[in-house]
């Protein structure tokens, strides 16, 4: 379980986050929706170890691995690497993290890939794909690690609505093999249609559903 | 500093058969790389013969002229043998042979100058090699303060204080008068002229390290053999055109 | 004509000086340069302060009085060098010093974004050095590090004080004993044609890396 | 210390030569390189070519022969300099050269995305250049550009060859007459304490550029 | 009016856009549909002159100002300038193009960043801005130039609904103020409730409405 408690953000004196508490499951959809500007990209920074909390604490129970980076993370801006491949943003962290060989990360990573639409784009470089294009990538690159919590920000902001259905098909299917899974999103239709628990965050994060 | 740890290493250098000698193998005509990369020049040719008398093969070791004390007092090398002019400050430092040869600090001037002699320096540009005798020679004489602004324009090496002269940009050159003599008889003789005065005589010696009071002892044996068997006349008359050795 | 030609096999000699200090310097000093980077830019506050100590004291002062300093001053300490040797430890800790900050300025330009997306990956700070941020950088580096490296050139010659005879050195004694010139512009062509080299081999580089943006 | 209190009067001349002709050269040799740096860049092909012929003979050939070439060789077609003069041409040709390329790598590392912003918001490409491009250029090659003012300030030592006297000279013509090492290593601290002004202002710089990533 | 002929443009050997046509008069909003990676964004960067098309003809008619760059453009990744503020980042333009006094510019851009709910943000620079934060001021920057033309790449895919809104309110504004808008969008929703011409870029550019 991964356990947030009373945890506060500022940046400078502008407090971002103050005092939130939750938890996600393994297997949950936690879908967290919130204006823009709130702060649900912090929140999910810090889950991911990538600002450090003012307060409060982040637990895990129930570590199935020991892993170094248990919370995986799709950013908003995606983060390619730019002089990998679309392939080798994905097979790259295969080889050196689960140390599988060239042919089994290249395996698994066109797989993927594939069932994001992507074929036949595999060599193409960040500046050679489109929005939406680079977003699949970035999703690609995060589920091929597998981790035990994954964090998704605004996951098909450039997508169109066939291939945010299939994300919503891939999201459900992670967190049935035991993955938990927290998105943010602004598109209303995805978080009611997936979330197994729905939050808001304002002044507070309140849960809806 | 003044280290007390002089030791004589004769011993030495009679076991290993050869003698280092330190050189700026830039000094034409006195110590050199001849186009095939041999040592050659006046002084080499006099060292390979009083160290042979000595029954010791010279090695030529080349060396940045600032750091010449240096490489001696390490002992990279054995001997400073490259027209090493002697003065009181390096006496402090090291021992000198009986001097082997005299020079004069020469004055050139482009051959339709107007300057004469020393007294028509005054106001002109003066140039001559930085660090070199002829600048101590000048600073000896107190002689800088007649000159335009007040001071000597130094040249990394002659050649350069030489096209300067030529370029007009100089009035005189103060130089060793060997170097003079092979730079003028290079160049071509029509167009300098040497004046009569000069900025004073002084004399080159070979550099021994402090301690080592045998190698200096052969050595100014051989010079003085050298001197009077004549051969030290017939290198110098293949070199200058003259017996210049004293 | 025959004056060039007669003065060849003295410069060629001491090409070779000129060659062996180029290469053996590049090879060395730019890998120590990207590891003296790794620790410049690391958390420890120790680390940090004896980095920015070695690069102000190797830039403060001239390659020539370290070169002195290796030679003529270890050997006070007990430590006597071959002045090859010497030439080659001066040279590397010197040029290393310039590389590090070259790859400083480059490792600071590149985004936080893609520290961030390795370190959720859980790639270690090693893997994300050398596969994620080195790539990017050299890319970023190619012109600043050819500058050094064609100053590496023409800085060969500075083994003169050591009393090596590189290609300067000759061409000065030929411009001694010629009384011309000529021997000095000849010794700056052979410069010329060794930084064309280097040069081009720097544009192959840069080609080479433009496969992506 | 007598010693080093008799040698200050020389080497304190020999410092103002070293300080003006650092000063004078940075100060020109800087906005030259970013000049030099847009026409290399430009689309013009006979520019680019310019430039780069520019660039190859200025670094392939040493700063030195430089000074001899522009002080002996230009009197032989009429153009007859004074020594300070030629000295700062020599320089700030150099040096300007240098900083093309470290301007010019600063410049490729900005994406793309930059010039298309400025292009279609309307901004001319001076504007883009100066406004927009040049300021997240200068961030990045602070380091780089450190390494070369460095390197300026020990190279200022070559004017011995035009007859000027600075502080390295200086330093020499002491150490031969003390027959000492001392002299020289007076010298080195005096390179030290410049270069860490130098650095110490760099740092500045890069702080000042620290308010956004 | 913005009349585009049998454009046609390739990367490498990947035919994206095929004898595309279509026109938009000022006071049009042209919404275009279409999935991930078939060509939109490319399709606007060739009207704005970003892209060079390989053949056909792209023309604007009726110019009511001469100016260098009569087709504005919001970037599907912003492209905001980082050492610039997010009030700078609206001035600067206005500065240089426009010749507004520095007074004259940071009053319109501060006026332009409240009206898209950014007050008290002037200050923050690009990596102090969340994502729909920057969008915004990507958007504002654009709208400060008042082009003849603008196109909006996605212009809404980080924000909220009530931004989203807002957004759709300001093209309306634009374009009845004699501005030729054309927007890309995934958002069904958006595209029905504000376009006045609806395409669907697939294999070709098909006029829906
Ligand atoms: N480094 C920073 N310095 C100052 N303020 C910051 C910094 N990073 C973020 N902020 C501010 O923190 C707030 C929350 O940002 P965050 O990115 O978490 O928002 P968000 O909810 O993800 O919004 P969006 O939906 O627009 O992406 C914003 O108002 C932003 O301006
Ligand atoms: N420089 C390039 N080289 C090669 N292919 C490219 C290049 N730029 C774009 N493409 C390809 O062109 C196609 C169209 O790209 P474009 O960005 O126009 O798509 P889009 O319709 O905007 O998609 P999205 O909705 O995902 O942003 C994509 O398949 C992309 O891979
Ligand atoms: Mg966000
Ligand atoms: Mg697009």
């Amino acid at each position: 379980m991964l356990r947030v408690e009373n945890i506060s953000k500022s940046f400078g004196d502008k407090k971002v986050l103050d005092n939130i508490t939750f938890e996600v499951e393994k297997g949950d959809i936690a879908v967290v929706l919130g204006p823009s500007g709130v702060g649900k990209t912090t929140l999910i920074r810090c889950l991911s170890s990538l600002e450090t909390i003012d307060s409060g604490r982040i637990e895990i129970t129930e570590r199935s691995r020991e892993e170094e980076h248990p919370v995986g993370l799709v950013f908003q801006n995606f983060n390619l690497f730019p002089h990998l491949s679309a392939m080798e943003n994905v097979a790259y962290p295969l080889q050196k993290v689960k140390r599988l060989s060239k042919e089994e990360s290249e395996a698994k990573a066109k797989e993927l890939l594939d069932s994001l639409g992507l074929e036949g784009l595999e060599g193409n470089y960040e500046f050679q794909l489109s929005g939406g294009q680079r977003q699949r990538v970035a999703i690609a690159r995060a589920l091929a690690m597998d981790p035990e919590y994954l964090c998704f920000d605004e996951p098909t902001s450039a997508l169109d609505s066939e291939l945010r259905d299939s994300v919503g098909e891939t999201l459900k299917e992670i967190a049935k093999r035991g993955t938990g899974v927290i998105v943010i999103t602004h598109d209303q239709v995805f978080a009611r249609s997936h979330a197994t628990k729905l939050y808001e965050l304002g002044t507070e994060l309140k849960r809806v559903r | 500093g003044k280290k007390e740890t002089a030791s004589d290493t004769w011993a030495d250098l009679e076991a290993r058969g050869t003698v280092i000698v330190g050189l700026d193998d830039t000094f034409v005509p006195m110590g050199f790389k001849d186009e095939n990369g041999q040592m050659t020049g006046f002084d080499v040719e006099l060292a390979v013969e009083a160290l042979g008398r000595m029954g010791l093969e010279p090695v030529f070791q080349p060396i940045d002229w600032n750091l010449k004390e240096t490489e001696l007092s390490s002992k990279n090398i054995d001997l400073i043998w490259n027209g090493y002019t002697i003065t009181e400050e390096r006496r402090e430092k090291v021992n000198f042979t009986t001097p082997y040869l005299d020079n004069q600090q020469s004055i050139v001037v482009l051959a339709g100058s107007d300057i004469m002699d020393k007294a028509a320096l005054e106001g002109r540009a003066v140039a001559t090699q930085n660090s070199s005798s002829a600048l101590a020679a000048i600073e000896a004489e107190g002689a800088m303060e007649a000159f335009k602004d007040g001071n000597v324009v130094l040249f990394d090496t002659y050649n350069d204080a030489f096209m300067d002269l030529e370029a007009g940009r100089v009035d005189a050159v103060v130089a060793d008068e060997i170097l003079a003599r092979y730079y003028i008889a290079t160049r071509g003789e029509a167009q300098y002229r040497v004046l009569e005065e000069d900025f004073g005589d002084e004399e080159y010696g070979v550099g021994v390290r402090k301690g080592d009071e045998t190698l200096l002892e052969k050595l100014n044996e051989a010079l003085d053999a050298m001197k009077a068997d004549g051969s030290a006349a017939a290198i110098s008359e293949k070199w200058f055109g003259e017996n210049i050795v004293k | 004509m025959v004056e060039i030609m007669e003065m060849m096999p003295l410069m060629l000699e001491g090409m070779k000086t000129t060659l062996w200090v180029f290469f053996l310097t590049a090879l060395f000093s730019i890998p120590l340069g990207m590891v003296a980077c790794t620790l410049r830019l690391s958390r420890n506050r120790a680390l940090q302060t004896l980095m920015q100590a070695y690069i102000l004291v190797v830039r403060g002062t001239p390659l020539l009085l370290q070169l002195i300093f290796i030679y003529f001053g270890l050997p006070l300490v007990g430590v006597r060098l071959d002045r090859e040797v010497a030439v080659v430890i001066a040279f590397v800790v010197n040029y290393a010093a310039y590389y590090t900050e070259i790859f400083r300025g480059g490792v600071l330009s590149i985004s936080l974004g893609q520290y961030e997306a390795a370190k959720v990956l859980g790639l270690s700070k090693f893997q994300t050095f050398f596969g994620i941020v080195l790539p990017q950088v050299v890319k970023r580096v190619l012109p600043p590090v050819g500058n050094e490296l064609i100053t590496l050139v023409k800085d060969t010659s500075l083994v003169y004080v050591l009393g090596l005879g590189d290609v300067l050195r000759a061409a000065k004694t030929l411009s001694n004993k010629q009384a011309s010139l000529v021997p000095l512009f000849v010794a700056g062509l052979l410069y010329l044609l060794l930084i064309a080299a280097v040069t081009f081999f720097l544009k192959k580089t840069e080609n080479r890396y433009d496969y992506y943006r």
